[in-house]
């Protein structure tokens, strides 16, 4: 029960929101929180694997692009040259393709958005298990490095390549019928169901995460980061672990660019750039690292600014300045340290540690 | 020379001296045991500098230490040999023994290179290996370089932490006889050992240190028949043990 | 046959021998002590045990299975709890999670179940925390389960990692100088508890330097110089050692 | 759990509520008594060098306008959205300004990219687009509501290789950056060679970022068969092919495309951007045009008007977001603030001046340029001049 | 390919290897006082080629650059002081998220101030066109101004290094810093001196290799990731290996564009940065026992 009450709270004030932007005519504001709540579902991602399991990924933003870009190449190439294929052949018969009409009206040939979706998620995961063996057991400015590196290469991959459009990425992605009557699409009259959709996905991978954190998973995760030599020593698999988390928050980020791909209808070069990686990390910094919930409204709320445009011209330089400062004042995250404020903070430790000295004197 | 009143120091939350009283007189030899956690290397590196006194005092010839930055420390002579040598393995031997005569630099260049001569006839082996990487000396001879450098910049009080650290018996025996000379030639010494026994022997007076606190402390001789010191450190069967009883 | 058996046991670093041609074994539910002066290898021996490091030759059997190789995680699995010299808790964790995640391996929830909640992993998890708070009775820091870990004093500090390596449900317990930092009062309390570890079936191996809690708990004692076994025997007898003598006490 | 920690969750919760609903008040309290376009514009990111000159021009623009008294005695109003050349954020700026703020117009994007992702939002919500970006696929086929200014790829190459036919040149190396303009417009050279009788006997594309192509100089060079080398892209890399060819000795003709057109790459190039030729509007060239030229007048005037606000030199790119004004402008003297009628407006403009070319507008063709808005550009002692013919 | 071609492709390989070395030396500078691998090392490059060619029209060539040089050398400085000096025990993780900030900020801070257009001084040595001959291959003058400034900054930082007293202080901390703080040796001064030293040469690489490259506020990202590559090529820490690390991946990349499209140069490098961390994290020239010796 006490665990459903922030949730509660939360559906409550999705639905509000949907609401009050109804009746006040302000139905554009859904557009941006939509698209927040997506790259929110990559942050919580990448908050577990940061925050819990204390392991730094800079490349975070190339997970997000191959499941983009996997989902968008399969739904728009034309697969009509290939017709005669024995797997295109196959793929047709297990009902995996779906035939259309281009812009010019030439006939055309895609991969369903259900079957582009798991491949891209799957293609995620594949690599991040591939990439996770070795770079998982680097650590410091090795493991940040590694996963920079990674992200690049997955940029460069994007740039150079024709499937993915070089660099005006791929554009005209279908939209994706989730159920009959339900799709993700960014079409106007589309507006409140995908906003629910976005934030259903939310609230779904944020329970799922929570879980997570709070079970014999999570602790051992936690452990890791906290002493990676006595998590061992105490039977935890450490590499496993920190594999199967990193494999994870892959999915999520994936999943996240499937649907912001599909809800836009097109992905750009720019959303596997090193930028992105890093206000990522920047964000769930001022979220509080092992927070999900403060990594999840950080998400939201800067997100929301970003692509509102709020900072302008400014806005790689505000992250960067959100990363300095953060690092600088406030490692554990912004919101833990204002909500208590440090005097309050410093009265309890106080309060505290003088109990068990009486305890302790006790004792001996 | 030396007089600290009161300390108390740690690690962040962890405190480990507990209101340290104690003093080290000109010239004499002073020994600090204690078994392992008892606070002798925090002592220590709080009388040096790198760690910061939580409360009390240190006043080294009238100066409180107490406040100021570790590098401002050796300047007036006080010089710590650190435990494990912590020599300056990927530099040569000679280039180490020049960076223990840093706090000469003002006295000019003349003055290092007397000094270097010294080191290098109190200790000959260092003169042979002088181009040698210092990493690749044994471990005595590692000692013998820290003791060296911590020599160089002309310390009236030397603290040395755990000299006889994984060398062997003989050894020892040599770097407890340096200790001795360089009493004889002036200088004082503070030194901790674990080695209660060998460091008793050459000893002037010393203190026990458990948990943090100073639990007993005397001349080295009446120490070393003290049957306390063999209960608190060595432990209560000791005195069977050392005498060889069953 | 022994439960422990260290056979020929070496390790270099670089051109040191920390640890030199040692073979010693350790009987099932028996107390057995390694000593031996600052440097003698001790650390070195028990992080060989523990997989922490990699032998450079020699083995090392656990029940009969060569264990000497395997990572850590699997030793522990075989049944060898550990604790640390200098305390190695989980900061930002509370005792009583430090001590949930030792029974680690006493549970099975995976990162699907996990994420799912299922009702079963709800049941493992009651009984995993009814089961860490009995540990944190036991030790008598019960009182303390909701605090941080890392914020204890220094004596509770070790009690929880106690309670941590008696979570796994050992065969055997390795104590890395469980009664460093303690006062005499303290060190005595871990020897009663060392002897009723013992007394639960748990065999036990310690590095330690307090000399009295050592003669009094052991069954038998290793020494240890410059990395290889000086002597083996029981207390009174390197009681009597005279070379253990030489080089323990120099002179 | 207790209820500090509910307390820490509602807190959250309060910062994201306070943060959003703060965004939602201020917007639509005005009423709509100007003449208001959006602007998508790269001023940030990657592209900076296009959407840095377009946001000035457009900006100096509507300070002119509305000094002149705006449109119809109505001011216009101007909004510039950053995108920093991300295709996420031109959409989400195109859907702010089409209902927030309710444009009536966007000008922009700078890229292809980003115009073909927010295409389809135009198209749906009825308001007009005009792009700045190059590629011919934003009007081919022809989307009712979307307009572009720069000059088609297709004239270019066809420019190019008519000169190139003129010097009895028929066998060609293609250089590309890896823009979405090196990746256009190196597709229209290949599919248009063989057309024009012309043969591509090497091709490559270099990363845009490259501060050194002397290595892929050299390999090309290798190739005795090259007559020509023909250069596409918008970046820096321009002078770098110009330094490195002339560097290594090898003085075979060098076609720039029209992103060549700004003095800074010819400055960059210094010496080895003597002799270049590239198909450019006449903006570079505008003090050399005959006085009677339609071009001209205003292009002097662009000209000195930018140069004397932003203390730098005017490039073909301004000039982009310069034609998209004054057709937006035209388009909107005559429909008001119709936002249905501007799109109808914009379709029956004809011969009507700008930086690139004398627009020509009609149901069929959404970019109302044909190739004679090209002009061949050689550059001769650090200046441009119009080609003449060897 | 011949024998011209290939002195070609060595020129070219060797000019960026020689940038990229005195990148990796910069981060191995720092990183041996400090343990911080500073992502913000491009950003000094970018800086001393930014403000050198805005001092330009007021000034000589020279002290244009000398200029610069000590600018972006009090830029390390403050760098340093601002952020760096006042934290105690800082993770290796909040440094990584701190540098990469400062690069952020310092990147659009230069965008702020000098906008996106691409500018370069001019060449030291006659002009765009002007070449030498050297075995049958083509080579700008500047060329080797690059190679040669780079090559007189190894040799005058081994001097500085092995010769100086400050040098072998700097030396003595990267060893062991806490051993030289009981030397007397004021550590935290070193820490500012390798920022100061490191912003030095990146600026002075900035200056000489911007006639060939031009400058733009944004090559600094470029830069530091071929630098770190090049920094673990030859082993974190060891400032001479990154000289050959350097030359060798110049070289590589150069030679890699005859036989794969040139989108991939970039990520060619990347590739062998990620090999290198698997396999051979101390490096292609550091040895394991090298490594060992120092943390000893």
């Amino acid at each position: 029960m006490k665990k459903l009450f922030p949730l509660a709270v939360l559906a409550t004030l999705i639905i509000a929101i949907q609401l009050i932007t109804g009746w006040t005519d302000t139905r554009f504001y859904l557009t941006q929180l939509t698209m927040s709540a997506y790259y929110a579902l990559l942050i919580i991602g990448l908050c577990v694997v940061m925050g819990y399991a204390g392991q730094l990924s800079l490349g975070h933003a190339g997970f997000f692009a191959i499941g983009g870009y996997v989902s968008a190449a399969l739904t728009t190439r034309n697969l009509e040259g290939l017709k005669d294929t024995v797997l295109i052949r196959l793929f047709d018969g297990l009902g995996l393709l779906v035939a259309g009409q281009d812009i010019y009206g030439d006939s055309l040939l895609v991969v369903t958005p259900w079957a582009a979706c798991l491949a891209a998620v799957l293609c995620a995961g594949v690599i991040a298990w591939v990439l996770g063996i070795p770079v998982l057991k680097l650590k410091g400015h090795y493991l940040a490095m590694a996963t920079l590196g990674f992200g690049i290469i997955i940029y460069r991959i994007v740039l150079a390549s024709e499937v993915f459009g070089e660099a005006d990425g791929i554009s005209d992605v279908p939209s994706f019928p989730l159920l009959p009557g339900l799709s993700v699409s960014g079409d106007f009259g589309a507006r409140e169901e995908n906003y629910y959709i976005a934030w259903g996905l939310l609230i779904i991978g944020l329970v799922l995460l929570r879980n997570l954190v709070d079970s014999r998973v999570g602790r051992a995760l936690r452990s890791i980061h906290g002493s990676e030599e006595a998590a061992e020593a105490t039977g935890v698999d450490t590499a496993r672990f920190k594999l199967q988390v990193f494999v994870i928050s892959a999915v999520y980020a994936a999943v996240a660019g499937v649907f912001l791909t599909h809800y836009n209808g097109g992905i750009g070069p720019s959303e596997a750039g090193v930028m992105k990686s890093v206000r990522y990390v920047a964000i769930v910094a001022v979220g509080g690292m092992a927070h999900l919930w403060g990594a999840m409204v950080m998400g939201i709320v800067l997100n929301f600014l970003s692509l509102r445009g709020v900072f302008g011209s400014y806005d790689d330089a505000v992250f960067g300045f959100i990363l300095i400062a953060i690092m600088l004042f406030a490692p554990n995250g912004i919101l833990s340290w204002n909500w208590r404020g440090y005097g309050a903070m410093l009265l309890r430790r106080g309060r505290r540690r003088e109990s068990l000295r009486e305890k302790t004197d006790g004792l001996a | 020379m030396l007089k600290i009143r009161n300390l108390q120091s740690g690690y962040g939350k962890l405190k480990v001296l507990k209101n340290v009283s104690m003093h080290v007189a000109k010239g004499e030899i002073v020994t600090i045991i204690g078994a392992n956690g008892a606070g002798k290397t925090t002592l220590l590196s709080t009388i040096s500098g790198l760690l910061r006194a939580t409360a009390g005092d240190i006043l080294f010839e009238g100066q409180n230490l107490s406040a100021l930055p570790p590098q401002k420390i050796p300047p007036l002579g006080c010089v710590l040999v650190p435990e494990g040598r912590q020599i300056f393995a990927s530099l040569s031997v000679e280039e180490n023994l020049i960076l223990g005569g840093h706090p000469l630099k003002k006295t000019g260049k003349k003055e290092l290179l007397r000094q270097l001569e010294r080191q290098y006839a109190l200790f000959p082996i260092l003169k042979e290996r002088r181009d040698q990487y210092a990493g690749t000396l044994s471990g005595g001879e590692q000692q013998m370089l820290a003791m060296g450098r911590a020599l160089m910049s002309k310390p009236t009080l030397i603290m040395m932490d755990e000299p006889s650290t994984g060398l062997a018996p003989l050894i020892v025996q040599d770097i407890f006889k340096v200790i001795v000379k360089m009493r004889d030639e002036g200088k004082t010494v503070l030194l901790v050992e674990q080695n209660a026994q060998t460091a008793l022997q050459v000893a002037d007076r010393g203190y026990v240190l458990e948990t943090g606190k100073v639990v007993l402390q005397g001349k080295a001789h009446e120490l070393l028949e003290d049957v306390e010191v063999k209960r608190a450190y060595l432990g209560k069967d000791y005195g069977d043990f050392y005498d060889g009883k069953s | 046959m022994a439960l422990l058996e260290i056979s020929r046991l070496h390790k270099k670093f670089g051109g040191l021998h920390a640890v030199n041609d040692v073979s010693f074994g350790v009987a099932q539910g028996s107390i057995k002590a390694v000593i031996g002066p600052n440097g003698a290898g001790k650390t070195t021996l028990f992080n060989l045990i523990a997989g922490s490091l990699a032998a450079t030759s020699g083995r090392v059997r656990f029940n009969g299975e060569d264990i000497q190789g395997q990572k850590p995680h699997q030793i522990a699995a075989c049944g060898i709890g550990r604790t640390f010299q200098n305390i190695k808790l989980f900061h930002d964790m509370t005792a009583l999670e430090n001590v949930m995640v030792g029974r680690h391996l006493r549970s099975r929830a995976g990162f699907v179940a996990s994420m799912l909640h299922m009702p079963w992993t709800l049941k493992e998890e009651k009984q995993i925390r009814e089961k860490s708070l009995e540990l944190l009775e036991l030790l008598e820091i019960d009182a303390y389960a909701d605090v941080e870990a890392t914020s204890l004093a220094f004596g509770q500090q070790r009690a929880v990692e106690f309670a941590r390596a008696l979570a796994l449900e050992p065969t055997l317990l390795l104590l890395d100088e469980p009664a460093a930092g303690l006062n005499m009062q303290e060190t005595a309390e871990v020897s009663k508890l060392i002897a009723r570890i013992r007394d639960l079936g748990i065999t036990v191996l310690l590095v330690e330097h307090d000399m009295s809690l050592v003669m009094e708990i052991s069954d038998e004692i290793v020494v240890l110089s410059f990395g290889q076994k000086l002597a083996e025997d029981v207390p009174s007898a390197i009681q009597n050692n005279t070379e253990v003598i030489k080089v323990y006490l120099g002179e | 759990m207790t209820i500090k920690r509910h307390g820490r969750k509602i807190a959250l919760w309060a910062v994201m509520v306070l943060a959003i609903t703060g965004m939602l008040l201020p917007a639509s309290l005005y009423a709509a008594q100007t003449y208001k376009i959006g602007a998508i514009l790269a001023v940030t990111g990657p592209a900076s060098f296009l959407g840095g000159p377009e946001a000035r021009t457009l900006e100096m623009l509507v300070d002119q306008t509305n000094a002149a008294g705006g449109i119809n005695g109505q001011k216009i109003e101007l909004i510039i959205k950053d995108s920093g050349g991300n295709p996420e954020k031109a959409i989400s700026f195109a859907k702010q300004l089409i209902e927030e703020e309710k444009v009536l117009a966007v000008i922009g994007p700078s890229t292809s990219g980003e115009t073909m992702k927010i295409k389809k939002i135009f198209e749906q919500a009825g308001t007009t687009l005009i792009s700045c970006a190059a590629a011919e696929v934003i009007v081919n086929p022809v989307a009712q509501y979307v307009f572009k200014t720069p000059q088609k790829d297709s004239f270019a190459a066809q420019k190019i290789f008519q000169t190139m036919k003129a010097m009895g040149i028929s066998k060609i190396a293609v250089l590309a950056g890896n823009t979405g303009f090196g990746k256009a417009g190196k597709a229209q050279l290949l599919k248009i060679a063989p057309e024009m009788g012309i043969e591509v006997v090497a091709t490559e594309v270099y990363d845009k970022q490259s501060k050194d192509l002397s290595a892929v100089v050299a390999k090309i060079k290798a190739n005795k068969d090259v007559q020509a080398v023909v250069n596409w892209s918008i970046v820096p890399a321009q002078a770098i092919v110009a330094k490195n060819m002339r560097q290594a000795g090898w003085d075979v003709p060098l076609f720039q495309s029209h992103g060549f057109g700004n003095i800074k790459y010819v400055e960059a190039a210094g010496a080895a951007a003597e002799g270049i030729i590239f198909p450019c509007g006449r903006l570079l060239v505008a003090d050399q045009l005959p006085d009677g030229h339609p071009q001209k007048a205003l292009l002097v005037d662009y000209i000195a008007g930018y140069e004397k606000k932003y203390q730098e030199t005017a490039s073909a790119f301004g000039g982009y977001a310069y034609d998209a004004f004054i057709i937006l402008e035209a388009a909107m003297e005559k429909a008001g603030m119709d936002p249905a009628k501007i799109r109808d407006e914009i379709e029956k403009i004809q011969n009507l001046p700008g930086t690139s070319g004398v627009f020509s507008f009609s149901p069929q063709d959404h970019n109302g340029l044909d190739i004679d808005s090209f002009e061949m550009i050689t550059v001769k002692d650090g200046k441009f001049v119009p080609y003449k013919g060897m | 390919m011949t024998a011209e071609l290939f002195v070609q492709y060595l020129f070219a390989g060797i000019t960026y290897g020689a940038i990229y070395a005195i990148v990796a030396i910069g981060f191995n500078i720092i990183y041996n006082a400090t343990g911080i691998i500073n992502f913000a090392q491009g950003e000094f490059v970018m800086l001393g080629g930014m403000i050198s060619i805005t001092l330009l029209p007021i000034m000589p060539l020279w002290l244009a650059i000398t200029t610069a040089v000590m600018l972006t050398m009090v830029f390390g400085a403050l760098l340093e002081i601002c952020f760096i000096r006042w934290l105690e025990n800082p993770s290796v993780l909040r440094m990584i998220i701190i540098t990469i900030g400062l690069s952020i900020l310092t990147r659009e801070a230069a965008l702020h101030i000098w906008g996106e257009s691409i500018r370069s001084l001019p060449y030291f040595i006659g002009d765009e066109v002007m070449t030498v001959a050297l075995f049958g291959a083509r080579i700008s003058p500047q060329v080797l101004w690059v190679i040669g400034a780079c090559g007189l900054m190894v040799i005058g930082l081994n001097i500085f290094f092995q010769t100086t007293s400050v040098g072998r202080e700097m030396r003595a901390c990267a060893a062991n810093r806490r051993a030289a703080l009981l030397c007397g040796i004021n550590t935290r001064n070193m820490v500012t001196l390798s920022f100061m030293l490191s912003a030095g040469i990146g600026a002075l690489a900035g200056c000489v290799m911007s006639p060939i490259t031009s400058t733009q506020y944004d090559i600094g990202t470029g830069l530091a990731i071929k630098g770190f590559t090049v920094a673990i090529l030859g082993g974190l820490g060891n400032a001479m290996a990154a000289v050959g690390a350097g030359l060798l991946l110049g070289i590589l990349e150069a030679f890699s564009v005859s036989v794969l499209p040139l989108a991939f140069k970039d990520a060619i490098a990347i590739a062998i940065l990620l090999l290198i961390l698997f396999f051979r994290p101390h490096g292609l020239f550091g040895s394991r026992t090298a490594a060992g010796l120092k943390e000893f």
